[in-house]
């Protein structure tokens, strides 16, 4: 079915854009970009189409690509339903979102490299999904990691934004730390990585090796999902283009790792203690998150707070044995995720470049479009009804309830604080009076309005339109929970309490929050410095690392002991050399004298070794 | 009869080779060279070897040679000054000699009994039609290399020897 | 064994006393003819129309002093002439010069020896021949003769290619590297001799230029450019010893000339068979030189011609008796025709040195490596390729 | 008649050679004339080559020998062609003068 194409695409849309995008113009640049991902998406649809329903899992062997004794990775693809899902997702997202870049980076320099790089991430993605081995998924998984980092630091001329990206990347580099090792593990175990074969062979595992394998991929998945400890980069990664953020940083990336431990619930189901790791550091990281988007100003950092914590929730629907409610609400989350970051893009765009809420408001009869979709997204967040969000959140609390009901209760809570904090930026955006100094907030163009209005249709109708869970069933063991009315009229009602708060704290009286600011100074200034978790990462982390380097590394290894030992071996190299110089006369007939001798010398042992008979 | 041949053009081409090396003139050094080659040219045809005889003068003496007194000629090297630069070359040259060659001959000796005995005559694979198949048979792949280490050489000497242009 | 080694050393006797002989009188036929052609009587006082010419020279030069000039390399000065003399000479003895004949009951084959590598054989001793003159000019310690000893083996060295590569395109259709077989195969008719049968014009072309510049002639006689170099390698030589260089030069032309007959012109082979009376023309050549030369001996306007055009007439007509001679006919008729075909080109060679002008040296380098070598190389590799595919 | 040559007496001529091409080598400072005692070397070899091929009634000994006279000659050209470039830039042939690899 030449899977192969799908990845390659963008592929050679990014050589051709980066090798030789320089002398296109915009619209070359353009057509290669977004035509190479837009083939890319039919492509996904003629194979998914070809393949039929897909019942199992149709593996591509393209080459051997490393063979080194038992070790034997090969190139290889494969589809099945939870890949197909995901191929829709990224090349169906990530086709609007280019779309939808074309007009918002229109005024930005190094537009051919924008799309490079975007092109790029696209091939990297697709690698992951595709991948039939942990080692190409690791391909994938490193690429989109340096794309993310290339694309954060976009604007490379912002210190704010390459320090950004640098966090991203060795904040991610951490988490891959225990993805390598636990490569290690699985290869040292099952003597292979291809999903298959591992699979297969993992129930027969001891399962305290399972464990730490389960636990050293959920490490891997932290980092490149944003989870407690390491979810720190992803708010700072809003530094990049708005559209990078919808793309990467909300609707694909970020759910590599969610995707990577359902690709993995084999090891998971036979580990239970790693799914309940899973599972708490997920409801933690739903929480936390969700208590410090209650207080943010920036509306990029609201929403950047608000994927962290739906990525909790998608972390705790996979911990709870949900796969299928976690893959759910992945692909609903990158509908009304992107939505909203595109929508923000382009309240950011209308006001060029304001991010502040505080210098926002009363944008709603100036720009209609943009806030008819962004309320669409909001509501799907807040798990309205009967919108995509809805059914996925509730799956994925569902399974939680029957999980543990503490579970439960902590993510209704957090879906509350969600939809107060959603509505909380809607209203500050769009409601009351004009706050801002930019005089004319304009209408943003169709090219970008298309794609907002297909993703707010998605985010209304997703859930109700792809019932993933019903889908999925091939490929996950069934969820035992039963679709109860009890929990999901709760979670319902937790949804429109916080809406009713919001309207209440941000339209009908704007004085509450600061008269709550002031009350409870404490707790808000802790939530509004984010924990000061940053500050005491720099303290606990970085400062003693950054000190010891300094110290035993530098002063103590580097310059005492490698530069001793180099120094060393160079001047023993002379001390030898001076010896040997007196050889090197210069004079061609000494030399061919020793040559003689040296012939001499070996006729005369191969005499003794009894070669000349 | 093969003896005597033998024995006359191995005495020339002794005798040559000596000149070589004592003659203070490249030239008659040169002059000598070409005469050690004419003889082991005989000696081949003696060893049955009438394409490599051909061969050996054509290329050897006909051509390498030419070039060799070409380039004394262009040159007009003289005599040779005595620069008693080497010490090694004087203290261990004659020892390492001597020894070089009573190995070789001891070992040649012991090796080769005088059994086989060489009559011209002895052995017929050595025409140019046997000489020319495995040429282009057997052997094809290192003849055509040849052919590019040629290229190669006449690339090579052209660079070197050409005037500057600059 | 022993009448081999008799027989061979009768055959080194006549070859070598004919060949001296031809070679003193090539020179006289040389003067005589670019007298004609200058329209001069050329020389005419020794002896019958200058008959005796080549004798009154060797006696000249075998009597003049031989001077060995001062600060020469005596050595290589005295070598050098034995060396030109000795490798134009060597190559003589295995060109066949007809085929096998009997003599009282012993056969044996018109030519000193027969080596399975004839052709090879020849090209490398003419190589040698260089060293001759690049040791002569170089011994003789004079600018003159070093550049002229330079200039004559650089192009030596440069015609050598295209000669061989000329020779190769015969020897490819032939498909024999020795002599004797080479004329084995073009028996028969005119057009069976490689210069037709192969469509070997341009190897036949190519080889006669190349034989020029190689036997240093007129037009490549750079060596010896009078105006330029005085006389070239040879200057500083006098005496037998100059002869000598003279004496290589024209047996160099006769072998070249010999190669080109072999190689081209079907050798010793008549133009069409005896069957259709081919054994006749010499006869018939002889018989009216012979007739034509009574008839002037007997015209009362040339009486002082009467002592010589007489005798010779009859000479004449007698030869032409001889070849009528079955017995002899076997052996003579391929020897009359090898001597027809080298003479024509021997008479070529003469011919362009009273003609043409002589060559700048750089554009004689030029025409050998820009021109004559590549056309030399493309006949070799179209001959192969036609070879190839209509054997 | 005595008439045939013992196989070793041109193993011995070789090694005659050769050691008097090593010899030429060592001594001679004249770097053309050292350049003939390498194509003596070569030959001696090449006279190995041709009375082993004799031995083994092989042909291969003298393609070894055809091979060695290629190789030789493209050495002489490009070697000569140094020699012409040394000449040139240091106006000497002497080896001894010729050391400024060294230092």
């Amino acid at each position: 079915m030449q899977l192969w194409l799908i990845p390659i695409l963008p592929l050679a849309g990014f050589l051709i854009n980066g090798l030789f995008g320089r002398r296109f113009s915009k619209a070359v640049v353009n057509t290669f970009a977004i035509g190479s991902v837009v083939l890319a998406f039919l492509w996904v649809l003629k194979t998914l189409s070809g393949l039929g329903g897909l019942p199992g899992t149709y593996t591509e062997h393209y080459f051997t690509w490393i063979q080194s004794g038992a070790l034997s990775i090969g190139a290889d693809f494969s589809v099945d339903r939870l890949t197909a899902v995901m191929l829709l997702v990224v090349t169906g997202i990530g086709s609007l979102i280019h779309i939808y870049a074309i007009g918002y980076m229109a005024h930005e320099g190094g537009y051919y490299r924008f799309f490079a790089y975007l092109n790029l991430f696209m091939f990297f993605m697709l690698t992951l999904v595709l991948a039939a081995n942990y080692l190409v998924l690791f391909v994938g998984w490193e690429g989109v990691g340096l794309c993310s980092y290339l694309l954060i630091g976009f604007y490379f001329d912002k210190k704010i934004a390459t320090d950004a990206g640098n966090k991203a990347f060795i904040v991610n580099r951490i988490g891959d730390f225990g993805f390598s090792l636990a490569m290690f593990l699985i290869f040292r175990q099952f003597g292979s990585l291809d999903f298959a074969h591992v699979f297969a062979q993992a129930p027969a595992a001891p399962v305290g090796l399972l464990t730490l394998i389960g636990v050293l991929l959920m490490f891997g998945a932290c980092g490149k999902s944003a989870q407690i400890p390491l979810y720190v980069w992803l708010p700072d990664a809003m530094a990049g283009p708005t559209p990078v953020s919808a793309l990467i940083h909300a609707a694909t990336m970020v759910t590599a790792g969610v995707y990577m431990t359902a690709r993995s619930w084999v090891i998971y189901t036979h580990a239970p203690i790693a799914m309940d790791v899973i599972a708490y550091i997920g409801i933690a990281t739903a929480f936390v998150a969700a208590t410090i988007g209650l207080a943010q100003n920036d509306i990029k950092k609201v929403f950047a707070y608000s994927t962290v914590s739906q990525l909790g929730y998608m972390f705790v629907g996979v911990g709870c044995g949900a796969f299928s409610a976690g893959i759910y609400h992945l692909m609903t989350h990158a509908f009304f995720k992107a939505l909203l970051f595109l929508g923000a893009g382009a309240v950011i765009h209308s006001l060029s470049g304001e991010q502040d809420m505080r210098k926002m408001g009363g944008l709603g009869t100036r720009i209609p479009w943009t806030c008819g979709v962004m309320f669409c997204a909001s509501l799907a967040i807040a798990g309205f009804p009967f919108t995509s969000g809805f059914f996925s959140k509730d799956a994925i609390l569902l399974a939680a309830d029957h999980r543990a009901p503490w579970l439960y209760w902590v993510g209704v809570f957090t879906a509350g604080m969600t939809a107060f904090y959603v509505f909380r930026a809607f209203f500050m955006t769009f409601f009351g009076r004009y706050r801002g100094h930019e005089h004319h907030p304009h209408e943003s163009p169709p090219v970008m309005l298309v794609p907002l209005v297909i993703l707010a249709v998605l985010s209304l109708a997703g859930g109700y339109l792809f019932k993933i869970p019903d889908f999925l069933h091939t490929v996950f063991p069934p969820v035992e929970a039963t679709e109860e009315l009890g929990p999901m009229a709760v979670a319902s009602a937790a949804g429109l309490l916080g809406i009713a708060l919001a309207y209440l704290m941000y339209v009908l009286k704007p004085g509450i929050p600061d008269s709550i600011a002031s009350g409870a100074k404490g707790i808000y200034t802790l939530i509004y410095n984010k924990y000061f978790v940053d500050e005491i990462y720099d303290a606990v982390v970085v400062k003693p690392l950054v000190g010891g380097s300094r110290i035993i590394l530098w002063k103590g290894a580097d310059a005492g002991l490698i530069d001793g030992i180099v120094n060393g071996i160079g001047a023993r190299a002379k001390g030898v050399g001076g010896v040997l110089r007196l050889a090197q006369s210069g004079n061609t007939r000494s030399y061919a004298t020793w040559v003689a001798f040296g012939s001499v010398l070996v006729i005369f042992f191969m005499a003794v070794a009894g070669v000349l008979r | 009869m093969d003896l005597i041949v033998f024995l006359v053009f191995a005495v020339i081409a002794v005798v040559a080779a000596i000149n070589v090396v004592v003659q203070r003139h490249p030239i008659s050094s040169a002059v000598s060279l070409i005469g050690v080659m004419g003889s082991l040219a005989v000696l081949y045809l003696l060893l049955g070897a009438e394409f490599i005889a051909a061969a050996q003068v054509i290329v050897y003496a006909g051509a390498v040679m030419v070039l060799f007194v070409f380039v004394i000629m262009l040159l007009n090297a003289g005599t040779e000054t005595r620069t008693g630069r080497s010490f090694i070359a004087s203290l261990l040259g004659v020892p390492v000699l001597a020894a070089l060659l009573a190995m070789l001959a001891y070992f040649t000796a012991r090796i080769y009994p005088r059994g086989t005995e060489v009559r011209f005559g002895g052995f017929r694979g050595g025409t140019a039609e046997a000489v020319g198949r495995a040429l282009f048979t057997t052997y094809l792949l290192p003849f055509e290399i040849t052919s590019i280490l040629i290229l190669i050489a006449i690339v090579g000497a052209i660079v070197l020897a050409r005037k500057e242009l600059e | 064994m022993d009448s081999f080694i008799v027989i061979s050393l009768i055959k080194i006797f006549v070859v070598f006393g004919a060949l001296m002989t031809i070679l003193a009188y090539l020179q006289w036929v040389e003067r005589k003819v670019i007298a004609h052609i200058q329209v001069r009587p050329g020389p005419y006082r020794v002896g019958p129309h200058g008959l005796l010419q080549p004798l009154a020279d060797v006696i000249k030069l075998i009597t003049k002093e031989d001077l060995v000039p001062p600060y020469v390399n005596k050595v290589l000065y005295l070598a050098a002439p034995f060396l030109a003399i000795t490798m134009a000479l060597l190559s003589i003895s295995v060109i066949p010069f007809g085929p096998a004949i009997q003599v009282g009951g012993y056969q044996t084959w018109m030519q000193l020896t027969d080596l399975n590598i004839g052709v090879l054989f020849i090209l490398a001793v003419s190589s040698m021949g260089v060293y001759g003159i690049a040791l002569a000019g170089w011994s003789s310690n004079n600018k003159y003769a070093l550049l002229g000893g330079l200039r004559s083996s650089a192009q030596m060295i440069s015609y050598e290619l295209p000669l061989s590569l000329a020779i190769a395109a015969p020897l490819l259709v032939s498909n024999t590297l020795s002599l004797r077989k080479l004329v084995d195969t073009q028996d028969g008719w005119l057009w069976n001799w490689n210069l037709f049968h192969g469509w070997q014009y341009v190897s036949f072309i190519i080889f006669l230029i190349a034989a020029f510049a190689e036997t240093n002639r007129v037009p490549f006689d750079l060596p010896e450019a009078e105006n330029e170099l005085v006389a070239g390698f040879h200057t500083e030589y006098s005496s037998m010893k100059f002869a000598s260089f003279f004496m290589a030069e024209y047996a160099n032309m006769i072998t070249v000339s010999c190669m080109a007959t072999l190689l081209f012109l079907g050798g010793w082979v008549a133009p069409w068979p005896a069957a259709y009376g081919s054994g006749y023309v010499p006869v018939a050549i002889f018989a009216a030189a012979g007739v034509i030369m009574l008839f002037h001996g007997l015209h009362p306007a040339r009486r002082r011609d009467r002592l010589t055009f007489l005798p010779f007439g009859l000479i004449l007509l007698l030869a032409a008796a001889v070849f009528l001679v079955p017995l002899t006919q076997s052996a003579l008729l391929p020897l009359f025709w090898f001597c027809a075909k080298t003479g024509a080109i021997l008479f070529l060679f003469i011919w362009i040195r009273g003609t043409l002008p002589r060559f700048r040296y750089d554009q004689l380098m030029q025409f050998a490596w820009k021109f004559l070598f590549p056309v030399a190389m493309l006949n070799l590799l179209v001959t192969g390729l036609v070879v190839a595919v209509f054997s | 008649m005595m008439g045939q040559v013992p196989l070793s007496w041109f193993l011995m001529l070789s090694a005659v050679l050769f050691s008097l091409g090593v010899a030429g080598f060592i001594f001679r400072r004249n770097i053309i004339t050292m350049f003939m005692s390498i194509e003596l070397i070569l030959n001696a070899v090449n006279l190995t080559f041709i009375t082993f091929a004799y031995e083994r009634q092989q042909v291969a000994g003298h393609l070894l020998a055809f091979f060695v006279m290629v190789v030789a000659a493209a050495e002489a050209a490009v070697g000569l062609a140094i020699i012409l470039t040394i000449f040139k830039n240091r106006g000497t042939l002497n080896i001894d003068e010729l050391n400024s690899m060294k230092n």
